[in-house]
């Protein structure tokens, strides 16, 4: 019998967690600017001052550090904070004074204060080894080790052209936005599945899994007499999206999975339209607990666009400007078979036309 | 894996309840793995449901999608959760011996 | 409960740098959790053997709802019993992800009491994600959380929580009430949002400006973004000032401008508006000076996705201009009919993006009883390839309906 | 038996038929310039010059016109001349007082001069119903009418911001430019094949029809005892590809057949790349003998290109910077289901950003 | 011979007009040739029917080539028996399609004997069309132009009949000599051009700069675009002649260049060539001031092609800068090493564009021996359905070589 | 359609000389239709690739591309003509009584 209780009755509603400043000015917001390194202000038409201190969260927190927030929201902003579609963490101050100590109460407990304007904010990023079964590679050490690194273009230590947004999944089913960010760190597989005939049927829907597959490397079969699928290996381009509706087609494998970079991406209509980002480097081995070749590459990437844009242009801009095969060669990273699109609509990112540099 | 038992049933089941060994699915397992649904009776509607699972996983290799199942056998969405309050995937695929369902249903 | 104290000389490592160690977090919640101290165990083991230890899949949830729960075993549940469940739950955030002090900490207590001690703030989709619990913890939990006016959020074939930028709430230039829209559809849609019934995920994600602070037209199915149609406001002393102030406005504007609509002469600064293709690029670098127009809405976008089947999609233009406004009786009817023919004619886990593409926008446009328009379009098609529907009969010379 | 005779020689060598201005200045060329309409002159760093007069020849000729031209070659420029890439006829003279009385002669057998530079030149076409047999409309038939409206683009009568390219092609097969033409005027089956089921076995290979069709409409069937194909009508899409490997499905029919009108491709990489053109007019009836809807449509499209774009901004070019909106606007032509691509690659040509004028 | 005089009243109509008519054209043949005038009665009725009179296809040809002549029957032929038979000959034209007068009346000699003294200057694809024979005269043809060192075109699965700009022949900037290489090539693979033996047809056209004078990057499995690699020549006193002379130097070139790399001060224009794409509107514009630089060659593309089957396509960069000069060995090689990969793995009326878009282009490089460069891409992959092309197995450890 | 005669054989050809009615081919059909192609006996090696020709006709419903011709049969192109001047595609498919090619051979 259904239990009789409350549903369906959604999120509390968004008022109830406003600071007064903002029910007052909702809507009614003039201009920002921004004061320092992770701190702005939004002034408003009526001239009231709204104060955005804004930290890194880390995303993967205790309940004692979010207690920790909320001590420092009750001490500094009356108890408002809000967090940032990027995982970070903002709090709502309407005196200013506040915030010097709120900075150096956060700097301390190890919350870098930045990621606002022209810096590079907090990593977009996903489970990893910590959640899910799927991943190639961990998310929250290698953010943690690119993002240690990277630190002076969050706090403000080194100004940047631009925006610079960086995003991490650990498998293709890219639960984040790395398809379409400056720089992209992915997780792949490098295998084909391992097909457990034994349990598939019982399993797995069969069409389903042979439907899943994007290359048409699955097909049913009878193995060692189950009903099963065989999988054509030199079709396979090791997605997962077949493990994903069956649990008997497992590719994970210490041997061969690890990361793959991408650069150029963007969402923002800004200037240009929003772009996919590209492939740079097919692959780099899994290397806890600090991925030292990940870091290097992405700092690479980072100074590489920071040293060469213009005012504003974001990785993605920038290449578009000067071009692939410059970036190939400042980047010195070799241009390989993997970089070529093969999948449906390659031909449409070959070269179709005489405009080159020589 | 785990054994689970109710009355005389039986069987294996998965961490979530549902049957290792869908080949020995009968009426007695029905009834046996609804208990773990909050379902302590299978009424006429219950196996409506339930056989109309099996004849198409049967027929087609997949469990079918909600709103085919919905249409099919003339229950609204609010109904088949009536029935088995976990739902269509978790209570009455498990209660019908499916394979656990990875999207569809 | 017996705890053991794990060895973690690689998770270690990562305890030290400038940026928050989610190592120290497990750690500190492991201090009073089992479940998080067998998850730094089992993670260290990953780490050694660069490998994860979840078993495939898992499906649990809470009475009457078929979403908004991730079951998760561990496959090594033995040596790591804490974590032989480890199921995350799905809350829907509210909108805007503002909080009161608060409303944190009575979160916090109930997950103290039932789990792990470990979240996410937030998931990528948007939710505030509790992080490893038990199955039989699941109603518990969410019987507190409706205390505290929480509900669940979306998983599975399902619409899945919506989010927002902060919008009105705290930027000046929201085109439309970001949070209130987010708010109202996300009530509006609690059936669909808790029994999945559609043939895939579907997902809303509401930015004011086209900026798009949630990544909408990245990440959702249905990308609201806010823009205008009258002329971009200007305040001549202030452009004036930012020149003043340095401001290269010939190279670090006008040059970049994708309309090709801008002109300084030297103390003025003039637009063609009929040729401004809304981008923010002049607003973002001049807030004191520029702003958005009056006339402000937003365009509709479809079909943004991963890359899983048929390859990622940007979302592409359905309504260039709509208002979004209370009560949002447009554009609810407008995504019944979006649903109503996917959920109809699409295949099983076939994002509507996807879907559209099989079976081509024009006819997906008809179907949903919306006028096709150029602005849907880069640029019109380039083979030839039409399926024209109708033709002559050679006997009677009478035009036929085919298709 | 083989007949021994000499095969395999090739074409005669080209330097036969060069004059001595150009085999002296072989690669030794200057610069150029455009005198007038019709008539250019190449400097040579020798400081010789060479006048090309350009004609419009028409492309279908007899061997009596050909025969005129030779003569008209003899007198004015010791018998060289030579034919363009469009099917015009050029004279190259040394003697700039011989340009006037050709032209003159010219004109008056009804050869207009023109089409350099800035101009419209004469429509790349092909064989219509003088010679194929897959034609959905007439070639030569269209294009002297299009051109008989245009002459004053051609003469230079009327002076342009930049060269147009207008091609024609009488069947999707595409024997020319179209694909890639300023404007484009493309014959058009409307229903499908009528399959001859009884001869089909006998005239066709039935696998090779079957992967013909690019929509997968085409299926082995056995029709009335017969091995034959089936349609499905509703995938077709009237390619007439499965008639060019098989004469048992013929699609051509006075009813449905006519012209569709296409806008701004082009083949040069000059400023922007080589562009497709698109669909601006999905349909319009064959009228012979002069087919005025297509004439007005295409002087439409003339008109408004020549009044808006830029100089050296060819049809493509205009139309990518005011955006495809604002030139069905301005064109007054009803955007349509036919405009929106849904083959292949149709998601690509979807609108990606918010990047919209109002 | 009888002969019929057609009425032709729509066809009458196509005789106005100040561009060449075409119907005088047939008029005038059908004066002396009973095929012409039988193709006037056919085309007449077309005309007023709507429809060709064609049949399907037709197999004719000369003893020891396989292509080169298209054949062509009437469904009409009792009604006009001139056109019963009335098939094309494809006469390769000499590079460029220079003539002298006695060349051309030669042809037309040929001509009057034994076919319609209809032609087309030029077919598209660059032949010389004689249009409407009989089978029975195709062998006195053959003969007779073989005297005149006319030999035959392409036609069918071969090597189509080459064609090239007039280059170096009378343009400044002719970047290769493309009446030489299209001659020698044309020469060098006789056999593939009379014999066919691909899966489908292949083109090759020659351009001696990115104007492209023949279309060839969209028109032929083969582009040869000239191109250069050093400075764009510029003569200062002619830029600011061009200036004087009320060119608006900024808005119509330098705003146009897509390298954005020029730069006018008032008295000199610079270009920083390193971003120069090679596009040649500057030089253009300017002819007597700018030049393309000294050191030349040629980028080569493959691939383009009409619509059917899988799409039109634009040819694509394969060898971004080639010397293309003679004994053009490197280039044979390279040609004969796409013809054997493409016959060897080609479907039958395959492209070799679409091959290369079925197979990939990485393996297709790999296959003919080609390193793959950026330049070959407009950007990388934007998928990550990447083939890998090795792993590690468990066992040994040690990386295998796949697929 | 027109009617051929040569010797004893009477039979149905389109203007090209392809039969209309394929299934009336027989050796001395080949001979008959050999002969319209300057072809006057069928040596042993026309046979082959005749043979050839019908063969993978009847296997495949095609005829096969000239590369696998050559390949096959072993007679390079040159061969090819040299035995049917006309060529494979007009020469020996007609003379195999093949449907008339319409691209590949
Ligand atoms: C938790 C979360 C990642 C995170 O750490 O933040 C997540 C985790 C999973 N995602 Fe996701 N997705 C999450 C946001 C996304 C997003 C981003 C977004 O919503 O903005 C995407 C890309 C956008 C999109 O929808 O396309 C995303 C695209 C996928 C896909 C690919 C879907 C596709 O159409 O290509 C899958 C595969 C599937 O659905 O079977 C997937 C599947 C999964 C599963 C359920 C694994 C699976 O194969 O069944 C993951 C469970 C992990 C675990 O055990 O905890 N997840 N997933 C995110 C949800 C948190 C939240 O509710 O706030
Ligand atoms: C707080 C937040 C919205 C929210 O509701 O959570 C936000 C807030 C603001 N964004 Fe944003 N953006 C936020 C995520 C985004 C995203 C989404 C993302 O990164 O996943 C984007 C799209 C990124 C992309 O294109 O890949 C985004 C693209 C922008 C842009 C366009 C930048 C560009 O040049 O492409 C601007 C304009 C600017 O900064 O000049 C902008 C500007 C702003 C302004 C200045 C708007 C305002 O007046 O308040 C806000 C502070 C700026 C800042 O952080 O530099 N915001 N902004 C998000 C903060 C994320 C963080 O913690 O770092
Ligand atoms: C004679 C011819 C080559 C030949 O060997 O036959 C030729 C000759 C010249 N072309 Fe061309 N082009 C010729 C077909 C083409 C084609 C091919 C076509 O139209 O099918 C193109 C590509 C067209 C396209 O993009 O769709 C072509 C694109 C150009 C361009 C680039 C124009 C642009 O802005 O896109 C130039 C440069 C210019 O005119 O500024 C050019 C320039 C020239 C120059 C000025 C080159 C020179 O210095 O001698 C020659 C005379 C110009 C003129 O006609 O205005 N030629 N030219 C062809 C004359 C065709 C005709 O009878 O009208
Ligand atoms: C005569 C000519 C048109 C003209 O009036 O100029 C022509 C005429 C025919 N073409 Fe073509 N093509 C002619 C140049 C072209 C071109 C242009 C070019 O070569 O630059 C193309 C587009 C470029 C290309 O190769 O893709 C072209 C693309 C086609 C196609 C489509 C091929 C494709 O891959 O999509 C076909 C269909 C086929 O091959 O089965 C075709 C087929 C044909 C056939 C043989 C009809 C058929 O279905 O078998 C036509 C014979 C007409 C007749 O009875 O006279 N023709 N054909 C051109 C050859 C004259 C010459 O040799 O100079
Ligand atoms: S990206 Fe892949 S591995 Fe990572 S959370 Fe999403 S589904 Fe799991
Ligand atoms: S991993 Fe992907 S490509 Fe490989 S078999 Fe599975 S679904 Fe197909
Ligand atoms: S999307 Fe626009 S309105 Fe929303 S926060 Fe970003 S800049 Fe402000
Ligand atoms: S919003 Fe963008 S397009 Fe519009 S004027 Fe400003 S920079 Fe130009
Ligand atoms: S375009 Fe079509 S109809 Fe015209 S000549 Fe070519 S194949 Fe024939
Ligand atoms: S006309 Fe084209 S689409 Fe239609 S059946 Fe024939 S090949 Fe297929
Ligand atoms: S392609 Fe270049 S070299 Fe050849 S004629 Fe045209 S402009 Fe001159
Ligand atoms: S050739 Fe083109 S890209 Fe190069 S400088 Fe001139 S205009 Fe610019």
């Amino acid at each position: 019998m259904a239990v009789e209780r409350r549903t369906d009755f959604g999120p509390p509603h968004y008022e109830k967690y406003l600071p007064p400043i903002i029910k007052e000015n909702y809507g009614k917001w003039k201009y920002h600017e921004i004061l320092k390194p992770g701190v702005m202000v939004h002034v408003s038409e009526s001239g009231d001052k709204l104060y955005t201190v804004r930290a890194s969260s880390g995303r993967l927190l205790s309940i004692d550090k979010i207690r920790i927030y909320a001590d420092l929201a009750d001490k500094y902003c009356g108890g408002y904070l809000r967090f940032t579609s990027r995982h970070n963490v903002e709090f709502l101050l309407t005196d200013s004074a506040n915030i010097d100590p709120l900075v150096a109460d956060l700097q301390k407990m190890g919350h870098p204060v930045g990621g606002i304007g022209n810096a590079i904010t907090s990593i977009v990023h996903t489970q990893g080894w910590v959640h899910c079964h799927s991943a190639a590679t961990d998310a929250s050490g290698i953010v943690k080790a690119v993002m240690d690194d990277l630190i002076e273009y969050f706090d403000g230590t080194t100004k940047l052209p631009g925006k610079l947004r960086i995003a991490l999944a650990c498998c293709l089913n890219m639960c984040g936005a790395v398809h379409c960010s400056d720089i992209a760190i992915l997780g792949i597989h490098r295998r084909p599945p391992k097909v457990n005939h034994e349990t598939l049927k019982k399993q797995c829907e069969i069409p389903n899994v042979v439907s899943a597959c994007p290359t048409a490397a699955i097909r049913p079969a009878i193995v060692d007499g189950n009903q099963s699928v065989e999988v054509i290996e030199e079709n396979c381009m090791f997605c997962a999206n077949c493990y994903t509706v069956c649990p008997s087609m497992p590719l994970n494998d210490p041997l061969n999975d690890g990361v793959s970079i991408w650069v150029g991406g963007k969402v923002s209509n800004a200037r240009t339209e929003p772009m996919f980002s590209k492939l740079a480097i097919p692959f780099i081995p899994n290397n806890p607990p600090r991925w030292p070749e990940v870091t290097d590459a992405v700092r690479k990437l980072v100074e590489l666009w920071a040293a060469n844009a213009h005012n504003h242009e974001r990785m993605g801009e920038w290449i578009q400007r000067i071009g692939w095969p410059k970036f190939f060669k400042m980047a010195d990273i070799p241009f390989q078979k993997e970089h070529i699109d093969d999948f449906k609509h390659a031909g449409l990112t070959f070269k179709r036309s005489t405009h080159l540099t020589f | 894996m785990a054994t689970f038992e109710w009355q005389d049933v039986k069987i294996e089941v998965d961490e979530d309840g549902f049957m290792e060994e869908p080949d020995q699915w009968n009426e007695k397992v029905a009834l046996a793995l609804a208990s773990t649904e909050g379902v302590n009776d299978l009424t006429e509607e219950h196996w409506k449901l339930v056989n109309y699972l099996r004849d198409y996983y049967q027929k087609y290799g997949i469990a079918p999608m909600i709103r085919k199942l919905c249409k099919e056998t003339g229950f609204p969405l609010k109904k088949v959760y009536e029935l088995f309050p976990s739902g269509p995937a978790k209570g009455a695929c498990k209660v019908a011996g499916l394979a656990k369902p990875t999207g569809c249903v | 409960m017996a705890e053991t104290t794990y060895k973690t000389p690689l998770l270690d490592e990562l305890e030290k740098g400038a940026w928050p160690s989610f190592v120290k977090e497990i750690k500190m919640a492991a201090k009073r959790s089992p479940m998080a101290n067998d998850l730094l165990g089992q993670l260290e083991q990953s780490y050694q053997e660069k490998i994860g230890h979840w078993k495939h899949g898992g499906i649990v949830g809470v009475m009457g709802y078929g979403g908004g729960v991730i079951g998760r075993y561990s496959d090594l549940s033995e040596k790591y019993p804490g974590v032989s469940h480890f199921h995350t739950m799905r809350i829907n955030q509210p909108a805007g992800w503002f909080y009161t002090s608060e409303a944190l900490r009575s979160l916090c207590d109930v997950w103290e009491r039932h789990g792990s001690g470990l979240t996410n703030m937030h998931g990528s989709t948007g939710d505030i994600v509790f992080l490893g619990t038990r199955t039989e913890e699941l109603e518990p939990i969410f019987e507190e959380l409706a205390k505290l006016d929480f509900d669940i959020g979306g998983s599975g074939s399902d619409l899945r929580t919506p989010s927002c930028c902060n919008g009105m709430a705290r930027c000046e230039w929201a085109c439309y009430d970001t949070m209130q829209a987010c708010y109202q559809l996300t009530q509006d849609f609690q059936d669909e949002l808790h029994r999945p019934a559609f043939p895939y995920k579907f997902k809303f994600k509401f930015s004011g400006c086209p900026n798009d602070c949630v990544a909408s037209i990245a990440r959702s199915d249905m990308s609201f973004i806010g823009t205008w149609r009258d002329d971009i406001q200007m305040d001549q002393s202030e452009v004036k000032k930012y020149v003043d102030g340095g401001l290269d406005i010939q190279k670090d504007v006008i040059d970049r401008c994708p309309g090709k609509c801008m002109e300084w002469n030297g103390k003025e600064l003039s637009i063609e508006n009929s040729f401004c293709v809304k981008c923010m690029h002049c607003i973002n670098v001049m807030p004191k000076a520029l702003r958005p127009g009056k006339d402000r809405g937003c365009t509709i976008l479809i079909g943004s996705k991963a890359p899983i089947v048929e390859g990622a999609q940007l979302s592409s233009v359905l309504v260039p201009f709509m208002k979004l406004e209370p009560p949002y009786t447009e554009i609810k009817d407008l995504i019944e009919r979006i649903w109503d023919v996917w959920c109809e004619e699409g295949k099983n886990r076939e994002r509507v993006g996807e879907f559209i593409q099989r079976v081509g926008l024009g006819n997906f446009l008809e179907a949903i009883e919306v006028e096709p328009v150029p602005e849907m379009v880069a640029h019109p098609r380039e083979n030839p390839y039409v399926f024209y529907e109708e033709y002559y009969e050679d006997d009677d010379g009478e035009e036929e309906e085919e298709a």
